[in-house]
């Protein structure tokens, strides 16, 4: 077990962590660093395909296989949908939000964020800390779930203020048609989401081919996982950094809230991931998922969905507040309580 | 050459998806699209490059018949409102081949 | 500032390839090009990306006196209508500097 | 809709950077800019790819009333001149929306 | 020797392979995921400098040097000839396609496809089967004169046609200067694309240079072959089921012919090869060139030289149809038949 | 020690300087080859965070840490106004160039050419030629005063052309309020620009994570070096003959001057290297941060503080002889140099 300083500071003081850093600073010595476009996007599948990979081969080896993870899906589908509904009523009662902008922060909130995932993932490497491996696949059953429990929540919301000022003249008809979205449609399109879509894909393929004739391409994609985090968490630090700044304009409430939000899920989701039997690394990696803020298949689906929100406001907290939070503090936080359960 | 409308609308890619959706709606067939556009508007500096597609600015331009351009503009104005964006309509000679 | 006609032209990049040097021969010696253009026409939906560059679509500007323009659209004008694309002229006002 | 001008502008993205600051000090606020553009001007060819930027072409678009405009090009005439690239100015209607 | 069950189902199941079928599906279930255009080329580059510094390497060591891969080079031309041929007269007689058609389909038959070499090179990888490294640097010796081969023919044709119809205005006389190439043209544009070029030109490094001073590089280029290569089968996935879709309006006699020509084609490579002395290995690489139907440099010839051709057809055979046919069936028969043969 | 003829060997028959030749070629014979964009400015951040975080890693371990490298900083520093200023008034002087010209291309010549720190690396990596990590970090510290020099003394040249013309009317007047830059502004434009700052940071982040702790990042920087700088070489081939082309309108004694320029200050470089104690390979790439032509950061000031220079002039220059120069003659002379010193 480690002390939590030390957890801490081998965090922060590693090269993906300082990285983003790196970038954060770029954006405010005004340099003309960035992540080229395609090079991300490419990053990120490199990433998502390589966590996939080694998730889909680790539960082939599994007993029980795809069943054993069953119970943990469930399991994440209950927090994606509590996190949201809880994220919802705090904001709207707390900070007075309205019902777009609470249902679009709710979201991010209740869903999940993969820079936290790998994030966690390269922390518990670093520190030689096991974890099963199927845990990141979670993903998609805590995402999905968040996302249309948010705007099943922010649509009521609208509605009951619409019917509060029984509004005569609605000022977005040419919305109406493209603003309801069937449930099945929501779905797919956060399972179809390029990054959600490879995680899965790769998963499977892991999954079939299994680990022993995966032996060259695990070699590509585990060995140069660390060091393409690098170059991810760059980009991550530049776009958070850039993102901050348009958040001054906002309730500055927004920040313990998002901060409490993280700490409560991560915490909770360690108890329970614990209580379930995973290893104090799978509980962090639970966790990561839990407490991260999504920003990625979530703006999708709010631009569509709740489009009155401000997209500035909850991709500014989910980049700027809850994710450099995680890194930092967040993560070895979950570390050490999943540690000291474990005793 | 036959007269024609041209529609240039530069917006969030987000929003562009929507649009185009609309555009199919009022009839329209033919659209193109310039991914990577960054600039200054009214919600501040935008950048070209992020792998996330909701951070990044779009370019489509539209040649149309005039009726087909004013169905356009209506399906489009509500959402250049929320969301920023600009639209510019221009006269355009279409070269002429079927 | 000078008057002056604006070509725009979208098509397949193999044969845009084609029409810059068509262009040539009619005496046009200036052109700009945006590649990564994706869209709709008669022939469906075009893909911005990819590595095999007769699946990806061009844009490509040229700014020149009206007489060129019409030497241009008729050197071109077979290759749209073989190939597809869209091509569309407008009038502008050059910025003059020598 | 509203009339305005709008003003295009293709350069090497060095100048380009420099004529944007241009612009902010004749009040304009809106700007739309797209890079890897290549082409053929005065100066040969260029190319659109380059890890180094002051070898890359880069458009800009302006939409803006007519004396923002009118001042904008005094701006950057002298920029053009110098550097080379190209610059039209054509009318547009602007969809408003406030 | 192996059980051809057995090496269809090792390469079915390999990552690689699996990677396209996540491509195919991705644009099936409307994924918005696409591999970034820049990386899509850089990814080429990579896999073609690849193969080539590998087989540079390889003939620096080989008694005889370059005059030994002579025999193999003019070999590869004559097949390069005579499959385009065949084909073109198979599709004229028999499917009754018109001229243009028939030689942008006959160019594309009996040029050559990377990605079926890169597969190809894979599979025996994984099964440990090993080739003459120099095979594929025939590429260039098959792929121009079948493109030359394919644009006569085509040409002849198309007169013959007119000279029939007397036909007394021609239609696009915009296009006669630019129709009208020479061989020498033709040669140079084919053997100057980029894939190609790269080819060559990293082969004619890895002979100069030599496998000793290329450790590094080496370790390079084919330490990360494989997981690179599952990227670019990911493109090829999206590119051929995005394609395949296009050929719906098409003669379904194509479908039937295409295979037929890959299957003739491959096993014919294999018999020639063989009794040139290839191994097994080799005479599989050998027959993934003559097998596969190119879609890089015949586009881009047949655009200026047979502009009258369908795009459509003829990318849409070689990518949607020749391409996972060999990869998935015609490459493991090929194998089979050279392990039967070399017994 | 090595013979110096086979050092040249070594060095012009190895993969990377190869690979330039490849891409010279490229442009030679109209070959479609271009390396992607976002790939070329991807390959420039690796390349970059690789030197810069071996560097980190490297002061990391040193006795005295960060002061030991000052003596270095500062003659670093005097190397890059020495050259600058001589390089100046031999172009004024001897070829009679204008104050502006004569101005960006001194600027050029004094501060410091990324490819050719490469080069020089990678030479001394595959003759097994240990060097001090540190010294590639010595770049802005000869960079930035290179520019600023350069700066100061094309505007000094063109206010004393001025004043002898008294020019009635300024012919750019809309260029005066962004021409005049205050010396701060230079040296942060200079410090942030991608490339030097992904260095710096990246050496900051070798300086605080250490070398244990960076095992897993070294691996991915380390290893794929050599792979990547092929691919960045090939890139410097395609812009150094596009470049070159546009060359050929320009005073032929450009050539001659340039070269003598690299090789006197290579030489130079060398002999007070080894006298402040670097070993041969130290001294070698100190030799490469002198003698290399910059044409990254210097463009991007010139256009705003010179910019009646003519970049093709300087960008040609740099890039189509003083880069290949140095790549291919003068790194092994420096090396041969170094060792003779060193016995
Ligand atoms: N006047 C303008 N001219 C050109 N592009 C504009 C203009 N105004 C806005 N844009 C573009 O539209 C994007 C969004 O605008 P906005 O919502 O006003 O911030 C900006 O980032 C610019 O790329
Ligand atoms: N009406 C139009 N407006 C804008 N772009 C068009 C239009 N029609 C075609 N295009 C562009 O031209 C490409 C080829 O057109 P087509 O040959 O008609 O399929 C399309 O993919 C679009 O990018
Ligand atoms: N007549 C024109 N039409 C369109 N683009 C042009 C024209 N002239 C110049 N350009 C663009 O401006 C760039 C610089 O022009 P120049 O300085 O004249 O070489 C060229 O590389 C083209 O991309
Ligand atoms: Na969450
Ligand atoms: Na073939
Ligand atoms: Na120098």
């Amino acid at each position: 077990m480690y002390n939590i300083w030390d957890v801490m500071l081998t965090n922060f003081f590693s090269a993906p962590v300082l990285f983003f850093f790196l970038g954060v600073i770029a954006v405010v010595s005004k340099s003309d660093l960035s992540v080229p476009g395609d090079v991300g996007r490419g990053v990120v599948i490199f990433l998502m395909a390589s966590i996939g990979i080694r998730a889909g081969a680790e539960i082939a080896q599994m007993e029980g296989g795809l069943l054993a993870v069953f119970p943990f899906a469930l399991t994440a589908l209950i927090f994606g949908i509590s996190i949201t509904a809880t994220s919802y009523f705090l904001l709207v009662k707390l900070l007075r939000i309205d019902s777009a902008n609470a249902g679009a922060l709710a979201a991010s909130f209740g869903a999940v964020s993969s820079a936290t995932l790998m994030v966690a993932i390269s922390l518990l490497d670093s520190l030689r800390v096991t974890y099963e491996k199927f845990v990141p696949a979670l993903y998609p059953f805590m995402d999905s779930p968040a996302i249309i429990m948010a705007i099943s929540l922010g649509k009521w919301g609208i509605d009951r203020q619409n019917s509060l000022l029984v509004s005569s003249s609605s000022p977005a008809k040419g919305l109406e048609g493209s603003g309801r979205k069937k449930l099945s449609t929501i779905i797919v399109e956060s399972l179809t989401n390029s990054g959600v879509y490879v995680l899965l894909g790769s998963l499977v393929i892991g999954l079939i081919v299994g680990p022993e004739r995966l032996e060259r391409e695990m070699k590509f994609f585990y060995g140069m996982f660390r060091g393409i985090l690098c170059i991810f968490l760059l980009e991550m630090g530049i776009l958070a950094a850039s993102r901050l700044k348009e958040l001054k304009f906002v309730s500055p409430l927004i920040l313990p809230l998002a901060i409490l939000l993280a700490l409560v899920s991560g915490t909770l989701a360690v108890y329970v991931a614990t209580s379930l039997g995973l290893s104090p690394g799978g509980a962090v990696v639970f966790a990561a998922l839990a407490a991260g803020a999504s920003y990625v298949t979530v703006p999708a689906a709010m631009r569509v969905s709740l489009p009155e929100a401000n997209p500035s406001l909850y991709l500014g907290t989910a980049l700027g507040i809850t994710f450099p939070f995680n890194m930092a503090i967040g993560l070895p936080v979950y570390l050490q309580l999943a540690q000291y359960l474990a005793r | 050459m036959v007269k024609a409308k041209k529609v240039e609308i530069i917006a969030n890619y987000m929003d562009v998806r929507v649009m185009i959706k609309e555009m199919e709606q009022v009839g329209i067939k033919g659209y193109s699209m310039i991914r990577g556009v960054s600039g200054r508007g009214k919600h501040g500096k935008s950048h070209e490059e992020s792998y996330i597609d909701s951070m990044t600015s779009c370019y489509i331009m539209v040649v149309c018949p005039e009726v087909q351009a004013e169905a356009l503009i209506v399906a489009v104005t509500p959402l250049l409102k929320r969301f920023g964006g600009i639209c510019v309509v221009s006269d355009v000679q279409q070269v002429d081949f079927k």
